[in-house]
């Protein structure tokens, strides 16, 4: 898809005239961060240069507006950091941390799943910890094995974190505002190739009330013959599959969980009883990943309704390599989805 | 407690508790891991809590029952929640006991880790223009774990209202402190950061409240974190079922001879501050106290199993 | 089942007459170790105490005959003993680490994850990365939720590490064997409740080249009405709900992977063709577990030999909790088991 | 490349090979992250490396470009790698070149990991009973990061044949490093773990060579690790698209004073050992010697899809 060129770190090329109007994924979550911050003093954000050499450019000017003591540059210590977030959740502030590049979240898992994610169970129910990491990841962009992952499903896997996955940018700012307003821990994966795309919105947008609650699936494009449920990039490319295979008389639904936990089983079981067919595409790795979980919960609670054995797709089991034929030969795109939907609904 | 009879009167309750404990567990009233004792290092908690305040917050390792015992936390919860009963501060989902209104956050699952929320803690106590502070404890073997150096030199740079109390009991597990730190002393590791270092017998109770008082002075009045070391001595194992064969016999018995709480009763004895009768007493009263927080966990209902699933979720 | 009682740090009872010749789990691994170590001078152990007071007595006398630089106690340090494997790897040595816990291993996990597993790719095949890391896991002994976890499914989903979970003497030692010399990074899975566990062994236990290689799963039952898979501890509930059920007409197979990374999906594939049906049951916590990743993989490959939806127990998604009865709550058992293939089996 | 003449060599070789990679990024003849250029630090890794010898193993950060050249890896497939070819050194698989067989590991992807997989290393040399040693390359801010503290406790612990190389050039990223590191300096923090530290001038590529070969000697003769500091000027971004809007021109323009290669050119040609026709005929040679390898790897085949699933067991 031409949209998720390999072009992150260049300068983006002009707006298309249809999509000037259109918010930016990264725009939208630097304006719900910044209307969070701006309606809730106790909000404050930490991270590597996100105020003196924004990386991405999400949180561009939240320095400006709100001062170096809420917009607070880190030095290369992220167990510090988590911990310091955990820290000040439980002193009644809302931290948000930035990773530059969410796989780096491999140095603090512990501060996250087993501190974060576990002090208010253990406390019994003493203590609240809200607290907001964003994660940029995704491949396709020649990054390399250890900025280009897609870790979700270990969150999903690991008890008492939430996490949001935004596709579009009405996801991206009213997830985030959720994100925020929650008062449990919340991953925030914010896939690279997706932040300069830019995404019609309805006029709630603007509302600075405008929440998408977490749990919530959405239905991207209705359909009879399969389900597909897909994510962040996956969405578009599993979209543009089903648009070149409409024209071939194939009918396919595409789910948007938009939050793995909670997920909105009801939703995904519910289009697989109506389509019968299922596909779960994503750029997690395959084992145990969210692909398969989301293929185990249909087939528990919507064995009678499947006219053929769901399938999934994802990177199978390898690094993302650098070179771009190699990063392309792991990750799925719209030709595979398409193809494998052709296989499933050919007889 | 801030008083020398107050300070013992801690410390006793701290040594009677543990001891109850472990007791407990030795008649298998209480699973799990053995108990952690703090037994001789009383001194250290007791000295400690005496320089804090309401509204300022401590974090405990898995060695925690001396502090909480220090902050003035209800024995009968305590024990309750060691036996595992929902009457427990935790409702007997950790036997790390947290109580939030006193200000103690039970940690020490994972060794270190305690550190870096600390931090946080401190950095949310600045942020909303408190003057509360924020200590956190953590052992000679914590002291060699990523977590606590990212943490001081975070602290440094933020000027946060926090005091990094390394309790130093000679011991990591088996591991002696001598093997694992080259430095001449953990204190010293201050300088990495550019912070206060100080170092301080931990078996004086009385030395340990100065120098965290100092060092909550200097946080209060925003001059930021100081990096405490308090030496004392693990008197037992490192859990109540550690035979210790790495440990000479003559090494622990000099240990016993240096028993804070022997040492402290003697010197309020020699100053005239506590009579053979008065201190009978004081004993009699921790006795009764403890044995009723005994009573009152095994007369306390276990959770039932719906609990399970309750308090993941805000 | 009574075999695993709570008696984790409580001294051992008699043991039973009849299991006098049966190695425990714990020496077995022990032997492995020691053989190994006998047979390669490159192959060298490191972790918290394993000469000075060995946790839970695995590393027992290996100090006294290989000496202190081959049996290293280590600070409290993992970031940088996970790293010195990984390093001590590529320079020609055979690490292996214990954690106390496995659930430790939260604080280093980058460098299993993203250096340990990745090395050998990213550089183009120019290393090898042979080392083991031995983690306790599992439930059930009221230790507590930082040191009660079974979080294999992690490390099934990211690349490059192999996976290996012992559930018998047998295997525990030929699993081990088979896991230093392996030229790849192992995790190596040791229940604590089975630890003391003693089981019956063929002469070839004394083989010191009786190796168990990975990929192969066993069939610990032969049955017709359903397959279980399970690991560790399970496979022993499993085996105990199999024969209760035996005696009301229900016929269990029970197919043990023994390592999921390779997993032996043609066995466990083999085996619901044969049954029809199939029960995962696993401590890991299911959201993306290993649980559902089985669910997964028989439906794709296996679906038309279903006769009814496919199950998994595990624990629901909550941190293991302290006080017995809680613990109870969240842990699959051998009565839990029985009753899932009761419904499953009963039309 | 242990003469004067050699480093020079060498610090123009790190230069150019680098502008020509930036360029290649520049004209989008390369993807992915932009190039992490060493300008004005090339005298860290050719004084370092010059105290070196075959067997010694070097582990490069994510700017690690310089190192490889001093080690004395073919520009041309280097160039290939970053060119993502199947020729690179890593077969494209990534750009953090590897050459085992010249005892470069190619680290980087996750700051501060490096550090205790050299550890490691320093372990295998040691046990194996070799007297090579290891040294690896870490930021000034990869030095807050708790591995760095770890690996250097572990380090100290064990006598390591190991030299802790901080390449301190003023910047993490966007981050100066006086408000990250309140001490007075990194080579100070080595106190803490009872080793030694020097703190040498990163722009003198002969200081550099010297305080690395007395840490090579103290290894090798079983004394164990040292740190040394070499302060050096990031000349220009963090990455070659970074504007640098945290930096005043005045700095810049000042740092470029500084110029390691310009200092050091003027140094050896006042001291008669350069003459102006045999630097031009040294950067004629350069000249062409990275012509060709950019040449290389444009030609070179880029990897098959298939390729992406080899390599990953052994
Ligand atoms: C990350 C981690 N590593 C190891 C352990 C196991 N462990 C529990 S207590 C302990 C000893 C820590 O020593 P120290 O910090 O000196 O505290 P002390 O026990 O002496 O009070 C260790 C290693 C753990 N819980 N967490
Ligand atoms: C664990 C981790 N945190 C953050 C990053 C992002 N990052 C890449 S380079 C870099 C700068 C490190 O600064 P320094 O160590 O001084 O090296 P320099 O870039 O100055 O050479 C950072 C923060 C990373 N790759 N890994
Ligand atoms: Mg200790
Ligand atoms: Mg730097």
């Amino acid at each position: 898809m031409s949209r998720f060129d390999r072009k992150l770190f260049r300068p983006g090329g002009a707006v298309k005239p249809e999509e000037r109007e259109w918010p930016s994924i990264r725009g939208a979550i630097n304006e719900a961060m910044r209307e969070e911050m701006r309606r809730d003093p106790t909000v404050f954000q930490m991270g590597e240069d996100i105020a003196g050499a924004p990386p991405f450019g999400v949180t561009t000017g939240l320095a400006a507006e709100f001062g170096l003591e809420r917009v607070r540059d880190t030095p290369c210590s992220e167990v510090a950091v988590v911990g310091a977030a955990v820290g000040a959740a439980l002193g009644g502030m809302r931290p948000i941390v930035e990773f530059q590049f969410g796989d780096f979240l491999s140095v603090a898992i512990d501060q996250l799943t087993h501190q974060a994610a576990l002090l208010r169970y253990l406390t019994g129910g003493q203590v609240r910890v809200p607290l907001v990491i964003r994660l940029p990841c995704g491949g396709g962009q020649g990054t390399g094995a250890q900025h280009a992952q897609s870790l979700y499903s270990w969150f999903a896997h690991a008890p008492g974190i939430k996490v949001a996955l935004p596709a579009t940018s009405l996801d991206a700012k009213g997830l985030m505002k959720a994100a925020i307003r929650d008062d449990n821990p919340v991953l925030f994966f914010e896939h690279k190739a997706l932040y300069r795309t830019r995404w019609p919105v309805p006029p709630e947008f603007q509302d600075p009330d405008h929440v998408i609650p977490f749990g919530r699936a959405a239905i991207r494009r209705a359909g009879d013959d399969l389900t597909v449920v897909a994510t962040l990039t996956m969405v578009h490319h599993a979209l543009a599959a089903a648009e070149a295979l409409a024209a071939e008389g194939i009918s396919v639904e595409v789910v948007d969980p938009r939050t793995l936990v909670p997920l909105d089983r009801e939703t995904i079981v519910g289009s697989v009883r109506k389509t019968g067919r299922l596909l779960a595409v994503d750029e997690a790795y395959l084992t145990c990943g969210i692909q398969g979980e989301i293929l185990a919960l249909v087939t528990e609670r919507a064995f009678g309704a499947l006219k053929a054995p769901p399938r999934r797709l994802g990177n199978p089991g390898v690094p993302v390599p650098f070179a771009p034929p190699l990063e392309d030969a792991v990750l799925p795109d719209a030709g595979r989805i398409a193809a494998a939907i052709r296989a499933m609904v050919t007889p | 407690m801030r008083t020398e009879i107050g300070l013992l009167r801690t410390m006793l309750l701290i040594r009677r508790l543990e001891a109850a404990w472990a007791e407990a567990y030795a008649r298998d009233e209480i699973g799990g891991i053995p108990p952690a004792l703090s037994t001789g290092q009383e001194a250290v908690s007791a000295g400690a809590c005496a320089a804090l305040e309401p509204g300022d917050v401590v974090f405990t390792t898995h060695r925690g029952q001396a502090p909480q015992v220090a902050r003035g936390l209800d024995p009968t919860r305590i024990m309750a929640e060691l036996y595992g009963r929902r009457t427990g501060y935790n409702k007997g989902k950790s036997y790390h006991v947290t109580d939030v209104s006193r200000g103690v956050i039970g940690m020490g699952g994972i060794v270190a880790a305690q550190v870096p929320v600390a931090a946080g803690m401190a950095l949310a106590q600045k942020l909303r223009g408190t003057d509360r502070v924020s200590l956190v404890f953590f052992g000679d073997g914590a002291a060699n774990e990523g977590a606590v150096h990212e943490s001081a030199n975070l602290a440094a740079m933020w000027t946060l209202p926090l005091i990094l109390l390394c309790e130093n009991n000679g011991y990591c597990i088996s591991q002696p402190v001598a093997v694992a730190v080259k430095a001449a002393s953990i204190a010293d590791r201050a300088a990495a950061y550019g912070l206060p270092g100080a170092l301080v017998d931990g078996n004086d109770p009385l030395a340990v409240r100065d120098a965290v008082a100092a060092a909550v002075a200097r946080a209060r009045a925003g001059g930021g974190t100081t990096l405490v070391e308090a030496r004392t001595v693990r008197l037992g194992g490192h859990l109540a079922h550690d035979p210790q064969h790495y440990r000479s016999r003559e090494e622990i018995a000099a240990a016993w001879e240096a028993c804070p709480i022997k040492r402290f009763r003697a010197r309020l004895a020699a100053a005239g501050l506590l009579t053979e009768e008065a201190s009978a007493r004081m004993e009699a009263e921790i006795e009764a106290e403890i044995a009723a927080a005994v009573e009152f966990a095994r007369q306390s209902p276990v959770p039932e199993p719906r609990e399970a699933f309750e308090d993941l979720w805000a």
